[in-house]
């Protein structure tokens, strides 16, 4: 991507850009972590928008100097609104080389990378590091890379004794020179997050900063500049998990049962903290069998509740998924899917989990899905799930994913108001001969009768049962019971709008997503109507139902494709063909919807698709005949 | 259909009413003749009508099994789920709602096998639940295959040369769980005393469990006999503070004395199950706190205006 | 259906049949079971072909004389082939006229149903049960049936005390009269009966038989005769579950690990019994979860085992079926299909559980499915089933129904020989640097190490792990890790065949199912097609992958019709159209694949669907535009 | 890639061969400097080593988590499972080959919470396994959660107001399991006593469970002490059939005496645990069959024509 200007000033060349990609990357436990986060934080105050994505090791604290010891953060950050990670990466400060390899192993470096890299290693005692070092930086440069070798441990140890507690300081203030950064509010920040800790530890901090910036002045040439505009509304930062959690509460949940996995678990964690306060209950419960059956009891028994999960524990609550269909208990159940299958990635994004959401359950289990673009609609979606569970009396799944859980995204902050929280729990008498399951013959909706209600014994039962809750076995009341399931699946999908097509609303080619592929694919969209191409995109945020019009909006396209992050075999794979290509998962679900033959272009990469890669899988549909 | 306000309906359906056995009656029992489980189910039918305990304030939760039907027969709120996760559910309903009784009635094959996770898990919890396991020592409703407390050498339907494993002390292994805090032994056959046990179990604040030794004519009557004989050796605890042994019982079986709050004492106890099954109440620890009261549940404590305030104060923390 | 040939002979009109549907039901423990087994037996022994269903209560002893209480057989008996229960029913005996009312509510008996029911309850102390026994039997005739009040206890009564324990055999005689069963083999079969108890009681029995065969004489003035062609080669007679069970030591599978549900249950007793003899393990598990585990295990280790289960505990397997994929390895699991979702009708068949199967897992995990389409086919699919697991290294699943399970057929005695067992086990070195996925790049395969293999220590995870087997995040390798696993399943599938068409090669109609349907669905089609109707059927053995060819078949036909038995909406529900309307399993998999507008009919009835009703669907779907 | 034979194998690779310590060794371990997993991975090699025993014949089975990791740096055979199964997985292998020698490495969230079920059964079953927890007393791998072991009050990221429930016994619970064959305790820092325990349980036959309190000096340093310190009391069993105590480890902690052979006893040194740890056999009946034989199996008894004679005979009763 080249730059959009330069400008030479008296100390340094000024380069204004319009966005830009910044990693920090350092072994577990060197503090990148903490200084990109504060970097991140300064950017968004002088009103840059921006996402940032952590990069966390599969082990707790795994063999430092290695590529599987890289911890930190990637940081996009633009004078626009960001949905998304963006491309390639192209600034990085490593601080040492097999850090950056793992960067580079990643393909997640753009050949003209700025790379700021700690110097010692070039002469390190261990002559095995000294050559690997230099092997690494020479291959960057070969490709175009701009490297800045710098004593960073070196001087960090001319003001602290141990460089691990100082360095990510000293870098933080090298990126703070280089994004021409307001050091006053750098300096504040920092500050305030030593705020616990002595004056004198604060002035250290601030002195290593001022460190970096000089250190970096002296090595480097020129500085970026990214537009900042400040915002009209107060804005959140905050990640998926975070969203997940407070939307759930702003959405009235009590109770939370759960159990324990990752990318889903921290989400809970903020419950934790949240329902301290606010009042609330999280159960950790033996197993993900347990947590649902005890979400389960306590949404039967009138309190609102939702429990939380990512692939396995989704595959350990299939029985109890289908018993809250079955019996119409609402049920609102958060899954942060990850790489599969079984343990499959566990850190990482998929979009895998589609079609074992719809359809896991034995039998037929009519069921909402839903799934957020971005870390905004992971807050929002809350509320309109748990309305829906409970309107319906339905399960509804919220499928969000390991990015999303981790990364930060600015967004305006939500306004709150007692109008999202459910009306008092109904402890009214039952009128004599009301029956537990008394379906509307149109819609199927029946009244939910809560334990507690006088006059409103009944029984709820896992068999077929009669609009009376008792046990059936009538040929026409299983096909009956069956119809009335199903109906309000209907009934919902006559109350979803049309989907909005972003771009072209008919052209060349259409391109299908859900979750956190919208963000990206737009930007690839916006790059080929650049040029001129026809294109599309829609992104579903119901899944189940799917929203009205799909096949007339599809009509409109001479192709249609899906992208998203799970797997399908490739047109050029061999022995594919007609009879035997396996189709991705949404892909598979619209061709049956719609007849239409819609393809896909999907990967299993354990990361996001970057906007340039969906750009080049466009281009190159758009190419074939 | 009208709704009518909670005073009027007050008025018209509670005003003066006393609660009749009938009141208590759901569907008609479709247990096979001579099964045990009727016994247990009026036992808790006349519970609740001595105690006045309105319909709508319990929560029958069972998993599936024969045993598992009892929530259909009772005529209070009941939820009739799936194999072996009886436990989660009730334990759901009572932390979600702690001002209903929840009753659990599980079979052995539903509580023990299955279940057994969630067993072990629950009696720590020490959630106020009144559990009733009804165990006949085979899986009845599947049609007779070894359950964990099969006797050893039996021969069912997937063991066809004998059961191979020693059946299971289920006692022995409650009392070894941290946070047991009422455990008795009762059987189907002794009436009276099956009254009086699942009393105790419905006053005990946390989980109390009660293991009833069930006739099953139809598929283990060679554990506890046919045709109303019992073959199965028992004995009765006798104990102040435990379950009262009627006179009549002394002829039936004999009789020891034991301290149901000595968890050692009730170590060995559990241990005669091996030779003569012991009925009474094994142990019993009212202390131990039940878990809703240690989750200090607030939820309902603050009002949702307050509840706004505080969530903005939350939000206050991610903003930029 | 008309009588087919009226023949007057001296004693009584002999009425020559095709085929004839009969039923002999009864209060649980009254033994109608065993009577109609020994009829069964006998019209076998003939050279009868014969289908015949268990008809059981769903608890163990309900409360007699109700309809709930209703115990016994039906049984289709045919000059040819049966492969299915065949129409509604032609004969029925009954004890009390709950049990027939039962009948009548289940819609199960033609309009000239001939009865011959116990007339003790026509003078019944109790007025009510004489009212509605003389109710039932007025509506039932009113439609048209041709009723024979008998007084079959008090005639028992005449030779023993408790008619209980004798008033089958007398029943059992009646039936021998009206379909002119061969009285001497009637008696020996009897004699065996009851070959363990004395002589006396063998005589009794045999005179009760005589008593019911002059009883009938008495009674009915006509005799079915249902020509019988002795069969050429042996054949067995046995439900489904004893032939998947039988298949599986045949298939040489030699652990089985278990957990009881029905209607699985019952394959697992036969196993039970056979590996008593036959060398082999049933390990009754303490769930369905711990069932799978150690299944897994077992064939891990080298051990050929399979586990046996039915839809909450295919729920209950799901994590499992996901590390059986990515581990592969393999193993065969049999679903043995009943009526959902959640615990549904625990008795009763549906097809319900094809997309739980494909999909219940997260992420993506390719797997074989298989369904035998009828009991000759549950015995030779598990060798198959096996074949493929060990060859593959993959997970097949092998979807068989309640109604295979319980339903009794006679087929051709297999031909057994070692050829259907697996080689002995490999303990042989294995050479230095042999990886444990040493996947080949075409076709996915890998060599199979067991342990115990001198040389071949190695890892198998549930994470994603490189040929080597160690665990890997390489987003490449990910990719390639799920793309042999795909590609595993198009090298089955070249070597699958196209399949047959049954009926027509082209025309108006294409009819495709899987599983248990193809025998009534192939009779109505042989019906559509006397009268001219352009109609064809396809049954597919393969779920997983699809058989190649299957849109260019269906291009041959104006219209493409699923029939199977799972919930699909109807077109004429209110609120369905294309946007909403939820199609079943098979059809929603077929439209994706061939984007053909593949429609369906489906009901979920909890018993099969008749050969009749399907040509009543097939015939509303020809006539539409 | 060619196939060598079995005999010219043996000559090429085993004739004299001994194994040494860099045999049994896989992948490098990637745990947390100071992880007490690395002390139960050694003692298990030199185990190995010094038993001679072929890498070939061992299975090392285990479930998620960081001690599930085990499996990678141990140069058997592996199966690295799914979160909490891992005993029904070794349960597969023992029954399906009896020949192979089977160890399970779990965590507790994996072995006591999620896999309680089958933990329980699996006591009961005796399978021949030798079974090693590494109690670090939380959820390290998924960071910081509580564990049922995790002593109350302990603030992790679900209870961050300090867990609500006393900590589960788990030896009294296992005492508590009919069927229980071998059950011994040790710990991470006291490396002597983990390799003899270790080796105990190596050579019991029927299901040998070691609790070993695992040093996590990221998570739980608080359970355990952090660089190096110990916090948590403890006590050594003395007993002449037990685990041997060092002299060193005479002034470490109090030595008491101890008969593992009598189950009361052990139940009571079990209790023992809330306020110091028992470290030593608590409990060893070495008469109790194992699992896999008495299901007697007969599967590799007979031969493939003879089961071909026997199935025919099987068709013969179907056969019209
Ligand atoms: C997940 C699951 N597995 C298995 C079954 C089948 N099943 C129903 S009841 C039952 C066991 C019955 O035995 P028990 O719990 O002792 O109850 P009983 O019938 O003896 O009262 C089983 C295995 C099921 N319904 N669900
Ligand atoms: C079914 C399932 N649920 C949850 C998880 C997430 N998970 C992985 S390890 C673990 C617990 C780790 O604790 P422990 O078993 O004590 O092992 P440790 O890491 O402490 O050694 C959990 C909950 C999972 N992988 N699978
Ligand atoms: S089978 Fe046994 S347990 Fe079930 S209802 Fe009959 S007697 Fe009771
Ligand atoms: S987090 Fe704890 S248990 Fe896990 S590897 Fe690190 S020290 Fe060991
Ligand atoms: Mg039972
Ligand atoms: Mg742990």
């Amino acid at each position: 991507m080249p730059h959009h200007g330069v400008l030479t000033m008296k100390e340094s060349k000024k380069i204004k850009l319009d966005e830009h990609i910044v990693e920090f990357v350092c072994d577990a436990g060197e503090g990148a972590q903490k200084a990109a986060v504060s970097f991140a934080k300064v950017s968004a105050k002088m009103g840059n928008s921006l996402w940032t994505v952590e990069i966390i090791p599969s082990e707790i604290q795994p063999p430092p100097h290695t590529m599987g010891s890289t911890s930190g953060n990637r940081i996009r950050l633009s004078s626009k609104t960001v949905t998304n990670g963006g491309n390639l990466t192209n600034v990085v400060v490593a601080f040492n080389e097999m850090n950056l390899l793992s960067r580079i192993k990643g393909k997640m470096l753009a050949d003209d990378v700025v790379v700021i890299i700690d110097n010692k290693w070039a002469n390190d005692p261990d002559e095995t590091i000294r050559k690997q070092y230099r092997e690494i930086l020479d291959e960057l440069k070969a490709k175009g890379a701009d490297i800045y070798e710098v004593p960073i441990e070196e001087k960090t140890m001319t003001l602290i004794d141990n460089p691990q507690r100082g360095k990510n300081m000293v870098a933080l203030g090298m990126l703070g020179y280089l994004y021409t950064r307001d050091m006053d509010i750098l300096a504040d920040e920092i500050r305030s997050i030593f705020k616990k800790k002595s004056k004198e530890i604060q002035d250290n901090n601030v002195a290593l900063l001022t460190l970096g910036y000089e250190l970096a002045k002296e090595t480097i040439n020129f500085q970026y500049v990214i537009e900042s505009t400040p915002f009209k509304v107060p804005m959140v930062a905050m990640n998926g998990n975070e969203a997940v959690a407070l939307g759930a509460v702003a959405a009235g949940f009590e109770h939370c049962s759960m159990y324990p996995i990752t990318p889903a678990t921290s989400a809970t964690h903020a419950l934790s903290e949240y329902f301290g306060r606010m009042g609330g209950i999280v159960h950790q419960a033996e197993d993900e069998i347990a947590a649902i059956g005890v979400a389960l009891g306590s949404y039967y028994a009138g309190r609102t509740t939702l429990t939380i999960t990512s692939g396995p524990g989704m595959a350990l609550k299939t029985e109890f998924l289908g018993l809250t269909v079955m019996t119409e208990t609402p049920l609102v159940v958060v899954n942060v899917q990850r790489g599969g299958p079984s343990t499959g990635l566990p850190t990482k994004i998929e979009q895998g989990d589609l079609l074992s959401s719809l359809f896991s359950t034995p039998g037929d289990a009519p069921k909402v899905i839903m799934a957020p673009t971005d870390i905004e609609e992971c807050y929002h979606v809350m509320i309109t799930a748990r309305k829906i569970a409970e309107e319906f009396r339905m399960l509804v799944i919220v499928l969000t994913d390991a990015n999303l859980a981790t990364g930060t995204q600015l967004y305006p902050r939500p306004k709150l108001s007692t109008e999202s929280f459910p009306p008092p729990m109904d402890m009214s008498p039952i009128p004599v001969g009301t029956k537990p399951y008394d379906w509307d013959e149109e819609t199927g909706l029946s009244r939910r009768i809560i334990p507690g209600q006088p006059g409103g014994m009944c029984r709820t039962t896992s068999l077929n049962h009669s609009p009376e809750g008792k046990v059936n076995h009538d040929p026409d009341m299983n096909q009956k019971a069956h119809r009335m399931r199903s109906r309000k699946l209907m009934t919902l999908q006559k109350s979803l709008k049309k989907p909005e097509v972003y771009g072209d609303k008919e052209g060349d080619l259409l391109v299908v997503s859900w979750g956190s592929l919208k963000g990206p694919i737009d930007e690839a969209v916006d790059n080929l109507r650049k040029e001129g191409k026809k294109v599309g995109a829609i992104s579903l945020q119901f899944l189940s139902p799917f929203p009205p019009g799909l096949k007339e909006i599809f009509s409109k396209y001479k192709k249609v494709m899906v992208v998203e992050l799970n797997y399908s075999d490739d047109w050029d794979d061999p022995m594919v063909n007609e009879d035997t290509r396996r189709y991705s998962q949404l892909s598979m679900l619209l061709r049956s919807h719609t007849l239409v033959d819609v393809d896909c272009f999907t990967r299993v990469y354990g990361r996001p698709l970057m906007p340039m890669e969906i750009y080049d899988a466009l281009s190159k549909r758009l190419a074939q005949k | 259909m009208e709704a009518l306000q909670l005073e009027e309906y007050i008025e018209e359906q509670c005003e003066l009413k006393t609660y009749t056995l009938e009141d208590y009656e759901g569907d008609v029992p479709r247990w096979c003749k001579g099964c045990g489980d009727f016994g247990i189910l009026s036992s808790v039918q006349k519970l609740l009508r001595d105690d006045q305990v309105a319909p709508e304030s319990v929560v029958a939760v069972s998993g599936i099994g024969c045993s598992s039907r009892f929530p259909h027969y009772l005529n209070t709120y009941g939820f009739h789920g799936i194999h072996g996760r009886a436990m989660t559910i009730a334990t759901g309903v009572k932390l979600g709602r702690p001002d209903l009784k929840v009753l659990v009635t599980m079979g052995d094959g539903d509580c023990f096998s299955i279940g057994g996770g969630h067993w072990l898990h629950s009696m720590r919890y020490n959630t106020d639940l009144t559990v009733i396991v009804m165990d006949n020592e085979i899986y009845a409703l599947t049609k007779n295959q070894v359950s964990p407390t099969t006797h050893c050498g039996t021969s069912t339907n997937t063991t066809p040369h004998g059961a191979v494993l020693k059946e299971m002390n289920v006692l022995s292994v409650m009392l070894g769980i941290t946070n047991t805090s009422f455990l008795a032994q009762t059987a189907s056959w002794t009436p009276g005393h099956l009254d009086k046990t699942i009393k105790a179990a419905w006053n005990h604040k946390g989980t109390s469990f009660v293991r009833v030794l069930q006739k099953c004519p139809i598929f283990s009557p060679q554990a506890f006999g046919q045709d109303g004989k019992v073959k199965a050796p028992f004995t009765f605890l006798r104990d102040e503070n435990g379950i009262p042994v009627d006179k009549v019982f002394e002829k039936m079986a004999p009789v020891i004395d034991h301290n149901c709050k000595d968890l050692d004492a009730a170590k060995k106890i559990a241990m005669m199950e091996e030779t003569s099954s012991p009925l009474g109440l094994l142990y019993h620890n009212p202390s131990i706190p039940t878990y809703e009261e240690s989750l200090h549940a607030t939820a309902d404590k603050i009002t949702p205006e307050e509840k706004v305030v505080r969530l903005n104060e939350e939000l206050d923390k991610y903003t930029i």
